[in-house]
C-alpha cells in the first residue's frame, strides 16, 4: 500500500507523455511536458519518505527518529523551479509562434512555413 | 566550226596519253532527257561498252567524258556546267540526240537551249531522236579515233575561248543569284 | 579558487542586466579571465569543496586531468564566439551565464549540482535557439530537451537512492551494480537528446539552420562540447556505459542517416545542421567503444569537428549562400573548413580519421571505419559541391549586379544590394580557427597528445576517486 | 626527392604571389620546377631512400616512382610552357598556376614514397589541387567537380581502407614491408585488401565500374588542364596497379585460373574488357572532342590495367609502356584541343571545320597524337599495343584479345570524327580568321609529337625504364636488343618498319612528283551533284557521325544514370529523415519512448 | 639481297596485281554475260589517270595519297610472296595488319580533306566496316598463333608444308575468308564506295593523278591481303605456285563478288558480329583445346 504514490506518479507521467504525443495544440503539449515534471517531482519526494516518518529536524523531542530523508524535497524544490522556469520560457515561445503564425495547431504552421519556403 | 586541218602540236608522251585516254574512257553520263535510256543497253550484255576499256563513273572529277543525254533547259544547263567545270583535263563531250544540236522537239520551248556547243566545246554529236545504241557504239569508236589523231580538243577550245563560252552562258543563265533559302 | 570560473561569468552576467549592451563587452573580457586563470593559476588535480563541506556529503568542484584541457577549449571557443558572432542586447547576458554553467557542468563532481548547470544550460539554449525568430525550432527543442533533463533528474534521484550519496566519484563505488545499467539508461537518454544522436536529434537541424551567428555555434561546439565531457565523465570514467554496442549502431545508423538528410538539402544551413549530427554521432559511437586510443581519437575528431563546424556556421550566418566573390579571406576559412571536416590531409581532421581509423583498426573493428568512410564519401560530395557553388558564383551574381544596374539606369525601382559584409572579428576568427586546422594538420602531436592524456585519465578511475576522497571513506 | 618536394611545396606559394605580379609567372615558375625536376630525377640513382620533413625513410626512388615521376613531368613542362600564353584565357589565373603546381607536388609525391600513409596525403593532396582548378572551366563543369570528388573519395577510401587492414594485420604502413608476408594470409583476406587497395587505381585511371567521372570531368575541365588530367593524374591511378600488381606477389596470393593468370588477375582483366569496351563505343558516340578523348582514356585505362594485370614478360612491360603513350598522346590531343578553343571558342565538333588550313601544326599534333592513340607505327603507341597483343594471343586469351581489338579498331573510328570534324572538311564561314595558336603554344606540341615518334622509332630508353622496373618486382625483364623486340611469339624491328615506311614514301612521293601537277582549287569547289551551293558550311559532315552504327546501341545502359539514380535514392532516404525532422515534438516524444524501450529490453 | 627481295615483291605486286585485277573484270563480265575489257586493261587506267591534269584541294590532300600509297608500300614489304620473304621473321603479323591502317588513314584523311561530305560518309562507313571485318578476322587468325607460337607470316607458311591451314583451320579459313571479301570491299560489303549512292564515296573528289595513285594503292592493298591469306592459309609454295593459288583465291572472291547484292553497313557489322566472330570463337575453342585436324 505504501508503494502506491510510485504507481501514482508513473500513471501521472504515463499522462504526461500521452498528453505530448497525442495532443495536437503546442501548448497543450507544454502543458503536458510540466505534467510529466509534476509527475518525477512527485516520484522523487516519495523516494524520501519514510513509513510513518517524521519532519527531520533534530530537538530534544526526537533525538533518535525516524526521519524523512530531507535531501530528495531539497532536490525537488530546485526541480520545481527549474521546471516553472522551462514552462515559463514555453509559453514565451508559444506567444511568439502565435504571433508569428497565427496558430499553434502544428499542421496549421507548417502549411504557413511550407508557403513561405 | 570550220574543218582545218590541224598540225599536230603534241608530244611524244602526249601521244602515248592519248592512245591510253582513248582505251580507258570513264564517262559520266547527265541524264537530262531520255537519251538515258538508251546507255543501259549499250553497257550490258548485248553491246557491252566496257571490252572497249569505257564505264560509268560517280563523279565529274574522275570521268573523262561527258555525256549530254538530251534537251537542255536553262535549270539543267547550269547544272551541266558546273558538272562540266569539275571535270579534268583533257576532258571530251558528247551531245546525244537531235534535241542537243537544234533543240529537237523542244525547239521552240521558252526555256529549252538549243545548241550547246554555244555553252560547252562539244567533241562529238550523235543524231538522232533517239539514237540507237548502235549509234552510240559508233560515236564512241569514232571518237577514240579522234582522240588518238589528236582532234578531239574540245577542252583546249574552252580553255582558250573561256570569254566566249562564259559569256553565251551568262547571256542565257543570267547572273547568279545568291539566296540560301534555309539560313539567309 | 576554482569557483571563480563560474563566479565571475555569473557576476557579470548580473551585473550586465542593467545595462542590456553590456554583456557583450563583458564576455570577451571573461572568456579572457577564464583562460587566464586556467593557464596561469589554476592547474590540473585540484579540488574544491563548497561550504567546506567534505567530499562525498558536499558539492565538490573538481579540476582534474581530464577537465582541465576541455575547460581550456570551451573557454577558448566563447572567447572566439565573443568576437565572432553578433550579439544582440541580452544575448551577452545570457552567454555570460552559459559560460558559467558550461564551466560548472565541466567542474562539478556532483550528480544534482550537474542536472542543475545542465537545466540552466537547457534553459539558455532554448532561448538562443529561439534566436532569429525561429520559435518554432526552439519550441521543439524544449520538449525534447524538457523531456530529457527529467530522466537526467530521474537518474540522478536514482543514483541518490540507490547509494545515498550524489558524489559522483563515491557513488560508482558504492552503488549496487545490479542498477547502474538501468540508471546509466535515464544519464544516456539525455545525453542522446542533447548530442543529438538520431532518432532522438532530430530538432537539431530546425534549430541550427536559423541563420544565427549564435545558435549553431553556443550550440553546436560549445554545449556540445561541455556535453561530451558529462557523456565520458558519466559512461568512461564513473559507470559503464549499458548496451555499448546499440549505443554503437544507433550511432551509426545516425551518423548514415543524417548524411544522407544532408546530401538532400537544397540550403546550406539544413545541410551543414545534419553534417553536425553526423559529426557528433561519429564521436559517441567512438566513445561507446570504451578504449583508450579511440578515444583519444575520438576527441581529436571531436576538436576538429568542433572547430571546422565553429567556421563553417559563423560564415553561413553572414554570408549565407552569396558566394565568396567578394571575401577572398572567408571563403579561403570556408574551404579550409569543409576539407577538414571532409577529412583531407594537411588538416587537423586528416588526423582525426587516422588516428580513429587505426585505433579502430588496432580493435578489431571493421563497422565503424567503413561507415565513417562511406559518411565521409557523401560529406565530400555535397561539402565541396556547396564550396565550388560558392567560389564560381561570381558569374551569376554579376550578371545579378548587371541587371541592378541596367534596372536602375531604366529608374524602374530600386533593387536592394545584397548585403554580403563579413565583420572583421569574425573574419579574423575564422582564418584564426582554419589556422589552426591547417596547423593541427601539420603537427597532430599538438592535439594529440592532450587527447591522449584525456582518454588515458578518463578511462581510469582510480586517479578521480582518489582525487575526490583523498583516498579516504 | 626531399629537396624537390619542398621546392614546390613552396613553388606553389610563390607561384601564386608571382602571378599576382604577371600572369604569366605563375607556368613560368611551373615549367622551372618542372624542369628541374626531370632533370633531378632523370639523374637519380634507382634505390635512393630519403626522409621527409623528419620522417626515416618515407621517400624511396624505385625504378617505377622514376618511370611514372619521368612521365609526370614530361607532361607537366609541356603543360606549362604551354600555359605561359594560355593562361590569359583561364578564369583565376592566380590559383590555377599555385594549384597546378601543388598538384606536382601531390602526384611527384605519390609516385616516390612506398609509405601507404604517406602515399595516401600525397594523393588527397594532388585530388584536392586538381578538384579546385577543374571548376575553372566550362559552366557544366561545377557538377563535374562533384562527380571528380565522390568517385576519387570512394576510391581513396577503399585505399585507406585496404591500408589499415594491413595496418591492423601487419603493423606497419611500408608497402614492402608488407608484401612479402601477405601470401599467407587468408583467402578472404587477400581479396579484400587487394580489391581495396586497387579500388584508388580503378577510380582514378576510370576503369569500368568508377569511370563515370572522366567524361564530365575531363570533358569541362579548364582546357590545357584536361591534358593533365588526362595525361597525367588518371596515371597515378595505373600507378597504384602496377605498383600493387608488380610488389605484391599476386600470383603466389591467389590460384590460377587460366593460362597461367591468376584469377585475381583475370578479374582485373575483365574490368579492363569492360572497360574498352564502354570507353571505345560511348567515344563514338561524343559530338564534344574533349568528352570523346575522355572515354578514350577509358578505353586506354582498360588496356594499361589488361597489360599490367598480364603480370608476365611481356604483358606487363606492354602496359607499362602504354602508360608513358597515353601520357604522351592524351596530353598531345587535348593540348591540341586547347589550341583549338582558344582560337575557336567551342569544343563542340559539329561547331567547327577545316581548320588544318588555318592551324597546320596543331593538326600535326592531333595526328601524330590519334596515331599513337590508335597505335599505328611510327609511333610509340604501337609498341605496347603489340606488346599486349603478343601476350594475350600467347596466352591464349581470345576473349580478352577480341576486346582489345575492338578497341584497337575502334579507336580509329573515334579517333578520326575529330579529324574529319574540326580540323578537315569545309572551313566554316566564322572560323575565316582564325589564325595558328601562338609560338609558345607550338612548342611543346612539337616537342610531344617528336617524343612519341622518337620513341617509336627507337623505344629502347623507355624500355630500359620498363625492364628496370620488371628485375624491380622479380619479373623476368622484356627482351629487346636495339631496336629489335623480343616476345615468345616472335620479333620484329621497328627501325626497320620505320626505313621500310620512309622507303614506301619516298616511292610513293616519286610517282607523285613525276606525274602532272594537280591545280589548287579551293575548299568550296566541291562535287556537288551539279547543285549550286551557297552555304558551305553545311556542305560538312560532322553531325552524327558515326549515325549508323551509334544506332545500333541507343538503347545501351548508361552507368552515369544509374549512380545518379542511386544517388536520387540516396536522396529519398535522405527526404524521409528531413521529413521527420520537421514534424512536431509529439512524434519525436514517440521516437524517444521506442529508443528508451530499446534500451531497456535489449540485453546482449 | 633484301633490297632486291622488296623490289620482287613490289614488281610482282604492280604486275600481277593488276594484271589479276583485269582478269577479275573479265570473270564478273563473263558472269553477267559480256565480252568484257582486255586482260590489260588495268594498266591502261592506270597510267591514263596518271597522265591527266587534276585538282588539288591543299596540302593535305597530297600528303594524304602520299600517305596512303607509301603506307601500303611500306607493309606490302612485309608481307611474304611464296619464296620471297623480305624480312624473314620479322614479318609479324600484327606488324603487317597495323602497317596497312596508315595506308587506310592517309587516304581517309586525304579524302575527308577535300571537304566533300559523300567522302566523310564514305570513309566513316569504311572504318565502322572495319570495326566489323577485322575483329573475326584477328581472332581467327589470332588462334592461328597461338598453335603455332609464332606470329612470324613466313614461319607459318613453312610450318605447313603440305599440310595447308585450310584443312588444319577450315572454320577460321571460312571466317578468314568472310573477312577477306570485306577488306577488299567487295560485295556484299561494299557499301563505303557505294557509287550510285554517295557517288564513291571517299573517291568523289579523285582526280587524274590522285585517282591513279589511289587505284596502285588499292592494288597492292588487295594484293598483300590476298597473299597474307595465301600465305596463312594455303601454305604460300614457291613463286608461281603462289601465284596460281592467288589466282584461285582471287577468282573465288570475285565470283562471289559478281553474284551478290550489298549490304547496308549496319548490317554489314550485324553480320559481322554474329556469324564471323561465333566461327572465329568455335575456332579457338578447337585450336586451345587441341582439336586441330
Amino acid at each position: 500500500m505504501s508503494n502506491i504514490i510510485y504507481y501514482v506518479s508513473f500513471i501521472i507521467l504515463g499522462i504526461g507523455i500521452y498528453g505530448i504525443v497525442s495532443q495536437k495544440n503546442l501548448f497543450k503539449q507544454l502543458i503536458s511536458l510540466s505534467i510529466i515534471d509534476t509527475a518525477v517531482n512527485i516520484f522523487i519526494v516519495a523516494l524520501g519518505y519514510v513509513e510513518w516518518g517524521e519532519a527531520p529536524i533534530y530537538s530534544t523531542i526526537t533525538p533518535v527518529a525516524n526521519f524523512v530523508d530531507p535531501l530528495p524535497q531539497a532536490l525537488v524544490l530546485t526541480a520545481i523551479v527549474i521546471g516553472v522556469g522551462i514552462l515559463a520560457l514555453g509559453s514565451v515561445l508559444l506567444v511568439h509562434i502565435n504571433e508569428k503564425y497565427g496558430s499553434l495547431d502544428p499542421d496549421e504552421i507548417r502549411d504557413t512555413r511550407e508557403v513561405v519556403e | 566550226m570550220d574543218k582545218i586541218e590541224k598540225i599536230d602540236e603534241r608530244g611524244v608522251w602526249e601521244k602515248i596519253a592519248d592512245q591510253l585516254r582513248s582505251r580507258s574512257m570513264w564517262m559520266l553520263h547527265y541524264c537530262t532527257g531520255c537519251g538515258a535510256v538508251e546507255l543501259p543497253p549499250s553497257m550490258t550484255s548485248r553491246f557491252d561498252m566496257e571490252r572497249l576499256g569505257m564505264g560509268p563513273m560517280a563523279t565529274p572529277r574522275q570521268a573523262d567524258l561527258f555525256l549530254v543525254t538530251g534537251y537542255l533547259s536553262t535549270k539543267t544547263l547550269r547544272r551541266v556546267i558546273y558538272t562540266y567545270e569539275k571535270m579534268a583535263d583533257p576532258k571530251y563531250v558528247i551531245g546525244f540526240g537531235s534535241c542537243t544540236i537544234n533543240g529537237g522537239i523542244y525547239y521552240d520551248s521558252y526555256s529549252t537551249i538549243n545548241r550547246l556547243d554555244q555553252y560547252l566545246p562539244v567533241d562529238l554529236y550523235i543524231a538522232g531522236c533517239m539514237p540507237r545504241p548502235e549509234a552510240i557504239l559508233n560515236a564512241f569508236t569514232k571518237l577514240m579515233d579522234m582522240i588518238r589523231k589528236g582532234e578531239a580538243d574540245g577542252w583546249k577550245r574552252y580553255n582558250e575561248n573561256y570569254e566566249w563560252y562564259k559569256q553565251n552562258q551568262l547571256r542565257s543563265l543570267g547572273e547568279v543569284v545568291v539566296y540560301d533559302e534555309f539560313h539567309e | 579558487m576554482i569557483a571563480l570560473l563560474i563566479a565571475v561569468p555569473l557576476v557579470f552576467a548580473f551585473a550586465s542586466i542593467p545595462h542590456e549592451r553590456l554583456g557583450r563587452y563583458f564576455l570577451p573580457f571573461v572568456a579572457m579571465f577564464n583562460l587566464v586563470c586556467l593557464f596561469f593559476f589554476m592547474h590540473p588535480e585540484q579540488i574544491l569543496e563548497v561550504g567546506k563541506w567534505p567530499a562525498a556529503y558536499g558539492i565538490a568542484l573538481v579540476l582534474d586531468n581530464v577537465s582541465y584541457p576541455f575547460l581550456i577549449f570551451v573557454n577558448f571557443l566563447i572567447l572566439m564566439m565573443s568576437l565572432s558572432a553578433t550579439l544582440e542586447n541580452r544575448y551577452g547576458t545570457l552567454l555570460l551565464v552559459l559560460t558559467a554553467a558550461v564551466n560548472g557542468i565541466m567542474l562539478t563532481g556532483d550528480f544534482f549540482n550537474s542536472f542543475v548547470f545542465l537545466e540552466i544550460i537547457s534553459v539558455i539554449a532554448y532561448i538562443v535557439a529561439a534566436h532569429k525568430d525561429n520559435a518554432l525550432g526552439a519550441f521543439k527543442y524544449l520538449i525534447f530537451g524538457g523531456i530529457g533533463g527529467t530522466m537526467y533528474l530521474l537518474g540522478a534521484v536514482s543514483v541518490y537512492v540507490k547509494s545515498g550519496t550524489l558524489n559522483m566519484a563515491y557513488a560508482s563505488f558504492i552503488t549496487d551494480p545490479m542498477v547502474v545499467p538501468t540508471i546509466c539508461i535515464f544519464f544516456l537518454i539525455t545525453f542522446l537528446v542533447e548530442l543529438k544522436v538520431l532518432p532522438l536529434g532530430l530538432w537539431a537541424p530546425d534549430v541550427y539552420s536559423n541563420g544565427s551567428s549564435v545558435t549553431p555555434i553556443a550550440l553546436g561546439s560549445i554545449v556540445t562540447v561541455s556535453l561530451v565531457y558529462l557523456f565520458s565523465r558519466i559512461f568512461l570514467n564513473i559507470f559503464d556505459l549499458p548496451n555499448p554496442q546499440l549505443v554503437g549502431i544507433l550511432a551509426m545508423v545516425s551518423i548514415i542517416f543524417s548524411e544522407l538528410g544532408a546530401l538532400k538539402q537544397k540550403g546550406l544551413g539544413r545541410a551543414l545542421s545534419f553534417a553536425t549530427i553526423s559529426g557528433v554521432s561519429t564521436v559517441v559511437a567512438a566513445l561507446s567503444m570504451r578504449e583508450s586510443e579511440i578515444t583519444s581519437a575520438a576527441y581529436f575528431y571531436l576538436f576538429n569537428d568542433v572547430v571546422s563546424k565553429f567556421i563553417l556556421f559563423t560564415l553561413f550566418a553572414y554570408l549565407g549562400e552569396r558566394g565568396f566573390k567578394s571575401n577572398k579571406t572567408a571563403g579561403i576559412a570556408f574551404t579550409f573548413a569543409s576539407l577538414s571536416v571532409v577529412g583531407f590531409p594537411m588538416f587537423a581532421g586528416f588526423w582525426a580519421k587516422y588516428y580513429l581509423l587505426k585505433a579502430l583498426f588496432q580493435v578489431n573493428s571493421y563497422a565503424l571505419p567503413a561507415i565513417i568512410l562511406i559518411a565521409a564519401v557523401i560529406e565530400a560530395g555535397y561539402l565541396i559541391k556547396w564550396n565550388v557553388e560558392l567560389w564560381y558564383k561570381e558569374e551569376d551574381r554579376e550578371k545579378d549586379r548587371e541587371d541592378v544596374e541596367a534596372e536602375k539606369a531604366e529608374g524602374v525601382e530600386e533593387v536592394e544590394e545584397v548585403e554580403d559584409f563579413v565583420p572583421f572579428g569574425a573574419q579574423v576568427v575564422t582564418l584564426l580557427l582554419a589556422l589552426t586546422l591547417v596547423v593541427v594538420g601539420f603537427m597532430p602531436g599538438l592535439i594529440h597528445d592532450q587527447t591522449m592524456s584525456i582518454a588515458n585519465h578518463v578511462l581510469d578511475f582510480r586517479p578521480y576517486l582518489d582525487l575526490i576522497l583523498k583516498g579516504g571513506m | 626527392m626531399q629537396s624537390l618536394l619542398l621546392y614546390l611545396a613552396i613553388g606553389a606559394l610563390v607561384g601564386y604571389f608571382l602571378s599576382m605580379i604577371n600572369k604569366r609567372l605563375g607556368p613560368i615558375v611551373l615549367l622551372a620546377l618542372s624542369l628541374y625536376g626531370l632533370f633531378t630525377l632523370w639523374n637519380m640513382p634507382i634505390g635512393s631512400v630519403e626522409d621527409l620533413f623528419g620522417f626515416e625513410d618515407i621517400l624511396q626512388f624505385t625504378a617505377l616512382s622514376k618511370y611514372f615521376s619521368i612521365i609526370t613531368l614530361i607532361v607537366f613542362s609541356c603543360y606549362a610552357f604551354f600555359n605561359i600564353v594560355w593562361i590569359s584565357k583561364a578564369k583565376r589565373p592566380y590559383a590555377f598556376s599555385a594549384l597546378s603546381i601543388l598538384t606536382l607536388f601531390g602526384t611527384l609525391g605519390v609516385f616516390l614514397t612506398p609509405h601507404l600513409i604517406a602515399l595516401y596525403i600525397f594523393w588527397e593532396v594532388a585530388v584536392v589541387a586538381s578538384l579546385f582548378i577543374v571548376p575553372m572551366g566550362k559552366e557544366e563543369s561545377k557538377k563535374a567537380t562533384i562527380w571528380y570528388i565522390v568517385i576519387s573519395s570512394i576510391g581513396s577510401y577503399m585505399f585507406l581502407y585496404g591500408t589499415f587492414l594491413l595496418y591492423s594485420k601487419f603493423g606497419t604502413f611500408n608497402l614492402f614491408e608488407i608484401s612479402g608476408d601477405i601470401a599467407s594470409e587468408g583467402t578472404g583476406f587477400k581479396w579484400l585488401v587487394s580489391l581495396l587497395l586497387l579500388g584508388a587505381g580503378v577510380a582514378k585511371s576510370g576503369i569500368f565500374p568508377l569511370h563515370v567521372w572522366l567524361r564530365n570531368v575531363h570533358g569541362n575541365a579548364p582546357d590545357t588542364f584536361s591534358a593533365v588530367l588526362s595525361g597525367q593524374l588518371v596515371k597515378m591511378g595505373s600507378y597504384i596497379i602496377a605498383l600493387f600488381l608488380g610488389a605484391f606477389p599476386i600470383a603466389t596470393m591467389f590460384s590460377q585460373f587460366y593460362a597461367g593468370v591468376n584469377i585475381f588477375s583475370y578479374v582485373l582483366i575483365w574490368l579492363g574488357n569492360i572497360s574498352i569496351l564502354i570507353g571505345t563505343f560511348m567515344a563514338i558516340k561524343q559530338n564534344d572532342m574533349k568528352m570523346l578523348m575522355a572515354y578514350s582514356t577509358v578505353a586506354n585505362g582498360g588496356y594499361i590495367l589488361i597489360g599490367l594485370a598480364l603480370l608476365d614478360q611481356v604483358g606487363f612491360a606492354g602496359g607499362l609502356f602504354h602508360v608513358i603513350n597515353h601520357a604522351l598522346a592524351a596530353t598531345m590531343i587535348f593540348l591540341s584541343f586547347a589550341a583549338v578553343v582558344y582560337r575557336t571558342g567551342t569544343t563542340k565538333i559539329d561547331e567547327m571545320g577545316g581548320l588544318i588550313f588555318k592551324m597546320p601544326v596543331t593538326f600535326v599534333t592531333y595526328l601524330v597524337g590519334i596515331i599513337s592513340i590508335a597505335g599505328i607505327p611510327p609511333t610509340s603507341g604501337f609498341v605496347s599495343k603489340w606488346m599486349i597483343f603478343q601476350s594475350l594471343i600467347s596466352k591464349g586469351m581470345f576473349v580478352t584479345a577480341m576486346f582489345t581489338f575492338v578497341g584497337s579498331i575502334g579507336s580509329f573510328l573515334y579517333v578520326f570524327r575529330p579529324l574529319a570534324g574540326v580540323f578537315l572538311g569545309q572551313l566554316k564561314r566564322k572560323d575565316k580568321d582564325v589564325k595558328e595558336a601562338p609560338m609558345i603554344m607550338l612548342l611543346p606540341m612539337i616537342i610531344l609529337v617528336a617524343l612519341t615518334i622518337l620513341w617509336g622509332v627507337f623505344p629502347q630508353q623507355v624500355l630500359v625504364w620498363v625492364t628496370d622496373v620488371q628485375r624491380q618486382f622479380g619479373m623476368e625483364p622484356f627482351k629487346f636488343d636495339g631496336t629489335v623486340l623480343y616476345s615468345n611469339l616472335g620479333h620484329w624491328d621497328s627501325w626497320t618498319v620505320f626505313v621500310m615506311f620512309m622507303v614506301g614514301f619516298i616511292i610513293a612521293a616519286v610517282i607523285y612528283i613525276l606525274m602532272p601537277k594537280g591545280k589548287k582549287i579551293p575548299l568550296d569547289d566541291q562535287y556537288t551533284s551539279g547543285e549550286f551551293l551557297h552555304n558551305f558550311d553545311l556542305y560538312h559532315y560532322a553531325t552524327k557521325y558515326y549515325a549508323f552504327l551509334e544506332r545500333e546501341y541507343e538503347g545501351h545502359p548508361s552507368f552515369e544514370d544509374w549512380y545518379t539514380s542511386i544517388v536520387n535514392v540516396l536522396k529519398a532516404i535522405g527526404k524521409g529523415v528531413d521529413y521527420l525532422v520537421r514534424r512536431t515534438a509529439s512524434a519525436y516524444t514517440f521516437w524517444m519512448a521506442l529508443v528508451l524501450a530499446l534500451l531497456l529490453w535489449v540485453r546482449w | 639481297m633484301t633490297v632486291l627481295k622488296v623490289a620482287g615483291i613490289f614488281l610482282t605486286a604492280f604486275f600481277f596485281g593488276l594484271t589479276f585485277e583485269g582478269i577479275g573484270r573479265k570473270i564478273t563480265a563473263r558472269v553477267q554475260r559480256r565480252y568484257g575489257p582486255r586482260w590489260y586493261q588495268n594498266f591502261i587506267d592506270l597510267f591514263k589517270t596518271l597522265s591527266k591534269h587534276g585538282y588539288t584541294h591543299g596540302w593535305i590532300f597530297d600528303f594524304g595519297v602520299i600517305m596512303a600509297l607509301g603506307g601500303i608500300i611500306a607493309s606490302l614489304g612485309f608481307v611474304p610472296v611464296g619464296g620471297i620473304v623480305a624480312f624473314p621473321g620479322m614479318d609479324n603479323f600484327f606488324v603487317i595488319v597495323y602497317l596497312f591502317t596508315i595506308g587506310s588513314l592517309g587516304m581517309a584523311m586525304g579524302m575527308v580533306g577535300t571537304g566533300n561530305p559523300w567522302a566523310s560518309i564514305g570513309v566513316a562507313r569504311a572504318l565502322t566496316l572495319m570495326l566489323g571485318y577485322e575483329v573475326p578476322y584477328m581472332i581467327s587468325i589470332g588462334s592461328m598463333l597461338y598453335f603455332y607460337r609464332t606470329s612470324s607470316i613466313s614461319a607459318i607458311m613453312s610450318a605447313q608444308g603440305g599440310d595447308w591451314n585450310l584443312f588444319k583451320f577450315p572454320i577460321g579459313a571460312l571466317v578468314a575468308l568472310i573477312s577477306l571479301q570485306g577488306m577488299l570491299g567487295k560485295e556484299p560489303f561494299e557499301a563505303p564506295i557505294a557509287p550510285a549512292e554517295i557517288a564513291s564515296g571517299p573517291m568523289v573528289e579523285l582526280s587524274a593523278k590522285y585517282m591513279g595513285l589511289l587505284m596502285l594503292m588499292n592494288t597492292f592493298m588487295e594484293f598483300a591481303e590476298i597473299s597474307l591469306f595465301v600465305d596463312l592459309f594455303l601454305g604460300g609454295g614457291t613463286y608461281f605456285v603462289f601465284l596460281l593459288k592467288y589466282l584461285v583465291v582471287w577468282v573465288l572472291v570475285v565470283l562471289i563478288s559478281s553474284v551478290l547484292p550489298r549490304f547496308r553497313i549496319e548490317q554489314a557489322v550485324y553480320f559481322y558480329w554474329t556469324v564471323p566472330i561465333i566461327l572465329a570463337f568455335v575456332q579457338v575453342f578447337m585450336t586451345v583445346n587441341g582439336f586441330v585436324f
